[in-house]
């Protein structure tokens, strides 16, 4: 298991990387809530290449982005495929008496298109910024601050588990161990996934000793120090006006 | 003078009812350095969750600098007792090392300017400058150990306690440990209580020592300690090998007064006896000395 | 059964994120009477594992394989659906805010179809089960019903969104759900609930260990 | 005869491009005792995962009793080489002591008999005889050590590769395992390769040091190794304090042949030291004497 670690390239400089982080998260997912529902195939196309065109503006190496990207769309995939079969509507041809339609095939393109167009955006605004500072915007955007804190101890723990996990699972290999489809990996899966609970449980009791005995009583104070720049102003309209602009453009085709 | 520890019979149970700690006593003069030494699972985690409060004994048993750690404020609680504990993922629960540093001087409401201020000089204490923004799953286990010290300091405790602050680690890294624990003793004062199983190394770390089995089971010097065999195995323990070995001498015909526990101080010893003899020390074998050594090699031999 | 976005139009989106946040905010309101300060970490923990345990792909046979949503085994350990809609909405914040792995505009569906769903089905099943036949019994329908109901919905859902053909997608997510879920879900939901009540039964909500006579 | 272990520039880079080992050489006879020392981070547990073929490596340079590992088949090779991790807890994770010792015959392929004494005899050699059905997440940490150890002995494998098998154990704990490991490699001729940080016990476990930090950085018996001070403080390393102690005594006179390490060697080394000066060693003190002691002392600090 590969550690999926986001924030690799954060250390980098460019014009999305410098972009405030607390108006880097409300523009992106603005943008993508705008864009993942557009319905004409053409304007989705465009999207696409606009967030690839901010993606290149980031300079994050575009090898390390689409290996990120690689597991989302594996997901979609399936529906680009089937969804020619299963949408009804005008029939293009058939193959052994399945038909595939106009408008299934426009609609898989058109769903796989969004998704690229939403992953992509996402990924360049969380490997602009170090998770850390993505966790402290969240906070100064009045989020509420036990979420937060829970996110934060969420994300510095996975990494944690993941190295447990595959600690127990070394050791079962190195046993002879293979995962097969019977009772006896049966119960020894189980008996892993319990153990990685009970250890996640005792860990947590360990972790919240010692958070007590540094003061912590369920109040959560953090250093946030963020100030918008006039630059940071200009991208939020620039952003926000290209969204509008493809919107526009969207309901004029109608 | 208030003492910085005070335990007064002190009892806990688990939940389960399993007897963890059995009328235990313990004092500590301010600037003392305590080891505290026992078997695996004698119950020292037990205590020092007790020592900061985190478990609370209602009767007051548990005294610092006079007043009981179960009345005290949060914010005076941890002016006063800081833990570091043995796992340090279990400690560095932040995304970075600054934040993780600077959470206990947040919580006793400092200025963020105070909390600056902390955070750089424990990271100098801890020889961990430069470390503000590094993450810390991606440090050497070290490195973490020291960062889970570093964010205790910062607090800046009259007492400090440490579970098992070298195990795991390399010598090199052992050695650094030690002197920032000794500095802080030595420099600011700050009183130690320290669990550990390295009897090698405990000289530098321990005024005086306790032995805790569920209850304490004998308290001295090391020397004390050390030089009751039958103590020594009841209790999972052993003698240091310079120790062991000063003893040894002693069959060879070495009539050293004292017997040494580090290297340091075995030159010491070495130096007075022989100046003691004016400047020449025999060592002989005879018919007894071989089953002299023996035997006291079979005493500590578990 | 993650529903990546774009999969769903806007105003159902909106639709499922209203359904879900009330339960998301009375899963907050349930951990800060049940968890006290405890709360942060030990869900923190839980979700991190539950992250880590969706990450084990397990083998069903025949080539396919499937991993644990892990919803009811949550609310099981709990004795409360809530801890498995809280756990799992915070498993899909941290895929989708913080290892972008998609799922932002649907969540409301996710944390409907994976957390309420699942957790509600899955949990009352098992309390309605538990004083019948054993623990492990329970724990097994429990899990396994709660998910097939689960993709079952989710496959309406896709039906609705235009996405699926209903028909189709009961069939085959159904069938799919029902035969990694026996396994997937159900017996490794049944097993992980006796390891963890031999080793550390006090963590297992009471009546849990009650109705088995053991006492933690 | 063929080696037990013969590595042959052995190279390996984490997925991020780190290099973990840079062309590393080992070669081990079949009944030796190696010990790996090395600073944390050094590559040793990359290494171990090389041992038993948990990474593989193309090229056939890690070879067990003249076969590569990499080309083996599984059930081969867990006979060959068992590997004993650092952290018992991510060893045992079945609901008893039985179920997880019985893990890997059970993966061989092996008669339910053969399976029962196997667990038997594992149990057996680390003094956990009567813990079958014991939880293994409600024992102490020396037990868990033993019964992680147990459930490799139970594959019977010809070489037994050890992380850190002493670290976090009380003394009693600790001399226990040592004999563990001591009889399997003197009765049943076991090959043991052990990573360790703690010099002061490295004496009783390895007839030949590796220095491992990426590379291999030396080789060759306890005494050689802690022989170069340079060495030593340029991998992180210390020496035992015995050793130490007797290398300073030549300041004062006591011209030893050998160098120690443990009580035993120690004891042998002086006798035969004052034996060979007819029954009478003189140790005194001349002005020189403690700037060579200085010189010695500074030289292994860090």
């Amino acid at each position: 298991m590969k550690y999926p670690e986001i924030d690799k390239y954060a250390e980098l400089d460019s014009v999305i990387h410098r972009f405030d982080p607390r108006a880097k998260i409300i523009t992106f997912t603005l943008l993508i809530f705008s864009f993942v529902f557009i319905e004409n195939l053409g304007v989705a196309f465009l999207t696409l290449l606009f967030s690839f065109f901010i993606l290149l503006l980031s300079k994050i190496p575009l090898g390390f982005m689409f290996d990120r990207m690689k597991p989302g769309l594996i997901f979609v995939f399936p529906f680009l495929v089937i969804m020619p079969f299963a949408v009804e509507g005008n029939v293009l041809f058939s193959i052994y008496g399945l038909n595939i339609t106009y408008e299934g095939v426009y609609y898989g393109i058109l769903v796989f298109v969004r998704a690229a167009t939403s992953i992509m955006f996402a990924l360049t605004m969380l490997g602009t910024t170090k998770m850390d500072v993505t966790m402290k915007s969240l906070y100064s955007l009045k989020v509420p601050a036990p979420l937060v804190q829970t996110l934060m101890f969420s994300y510095r723990y996975v990494f944690v588990f993941i190295d447990e996990f595959i600690s127990m699972w070394t050791a079962m290999t190195s046993k002879g161990f293979k995962l097969k489809a019977n009772k006896h990996s049966l119960s020894v899966v189980g008996n892993i996934v319990g153990m990685l609970l009970v250890r996640s449980c005792e860990r947590a009791e360990r972790v919240h000793h010692s958070m007590s005995s540094k003061g912590y009583t369920g109040e959560s104070r953090t250093i946030v120090k963020f100030k918008m720049q006039m630059t940071d102003y200009c991208l939020v309209a620039f952003l926000v006006g290209i969204a509008l602009i493809f919107k526009m453009y969207e309901m004029s085709l109608l | 003078m208030k003492k910085a520890i005070s335990i007064t019979s002190l009892n806990y149970s688990y939940p389960d009812g399993t007897k963890a700690l059995d009328d235990v006593n313990i004092e500590v003069e301010q600037g003392e350095k305590i080891v505290i030494m026992g078997p695996n699972g004698a119950g020292k985690t037990t205590l020092f969750l007790h020592l900061n409060g985190i478990i609370r004994s209602d009767d007051g048993n548990v005294k610092i600098f006079g007043s009981s750690i179960g009345d005290m404020k949060v914010e005076d609680r941890i002016k006063e007792v800081g833990v570091v504990f043995a796992e340090p993922d279990d400690q560095l629960f932040m995304s970075t090392v600054y934040d993780d540093v600077a959470f206990g001087p947040l919580n006793m409401g400092l200025s963020e300017e105070e909390v600056g201020r902390r955070v750089k000089k424990a990271l100098a204490t801890v020889g961990l400058e430069g470390f503000e923004e590094r993450v810390p799953h991606h440090m050497s286990f070290g490195q973490k150990k020291k960062a889970a010290l570093a964010a205790v300091l910062s607090m800046e405790p009259r007492v400090l306690i440490l579970d098992e602050p070298t195990a795991n680690l390399d010598p090199k890294s052992k050695a650094d440990l030690i002197r920032v624990i000794n500095d802080l003793n030595r420099n600011e004062g700050v009183t130690t209580v320290i669990a550990m199983h390295d009897v090698n190394a405990l000289a530098d770390l321990a005024d005086r020592v306790y032995v805790l089995n569920r209850t304490i089971v004998a308290e001295g010097t090391p020397r004390d300690i050390f030089s009751d065999p039958v103590l020594v195995k009841e209790n999972n323990l052993d003698a240091p090998d310079l120790f062991k070995f000063f003893k040894i001498m002693r069959c060879f015909g070495a009539d050293c007064s004292q017997t040494p526990m580090s290297i340091d101080e075995s030159v010491t010893v070495m130096t007075k006896m022989i100046e003691s003899l004016e400047g020449e020390l025999y060592l002989t074998v005879d018919e007894n000395t071989h089953s002299l050594v023996n035997e006291i090699i079979a005493s500590y031999r578990h | 059964m993650h529903i990546p976005d774009s999969f769903i139009p806007m105003g159902q989106a909106i639709v499922y994120w209203v359904i879900a946040l009330p339960f998301v905010f009375m899963s907050l309101k349930w951990a800060r009477k049940e968890l006290d300060d405890m709360k942060i970490p030990i869900l923190a923990a839980l979700a991190a594992g539950i992250f880590a345990i969706q990450a084990l792909n397990i083998p069903i046979g025949m080539g396919t394989s499937g991993h644990m949503v892990g919803a009811v085994l949550v609310s099981i350990i709990f004795g409360s659906p809530f801890a498995g809609v809280l756990v799992l909405t915070l498993v899909l914040l941290v895929q989708g805010f913080v290892f972008g792995d998609g799922g932002i505009t649907t969540m409301g569906a996710n944390i409907f179809n994976m957390g309420v769903v699942s957790g509600f089905v899955g949990y009352y099943l098992f309390a309605a089960l538990k004083s019948k036949v054993d623990i492990k019994a329970a724990a097994f329908v429990g899990a396994w019903i709660g998910l097939l109901v689960s993709a079952l919905v989710c496959s309406v859902e896709m039906a609705i969104a235009g996405t699926f053909p209903l028909v189709a997608g009961l069939a085959t997510m159904g069938l799919y759900h029902l035969i990694i879920g026996i396994i997937g879900e159900g017996l490794i939901t049944a097993i992980v609930i006796t390891a963890i009540e031999k080793s550390r039964p006090d963590l297992l909500d009471s009546s849990v260990t009650k109705a088995k006579g053991v006492r933690a």
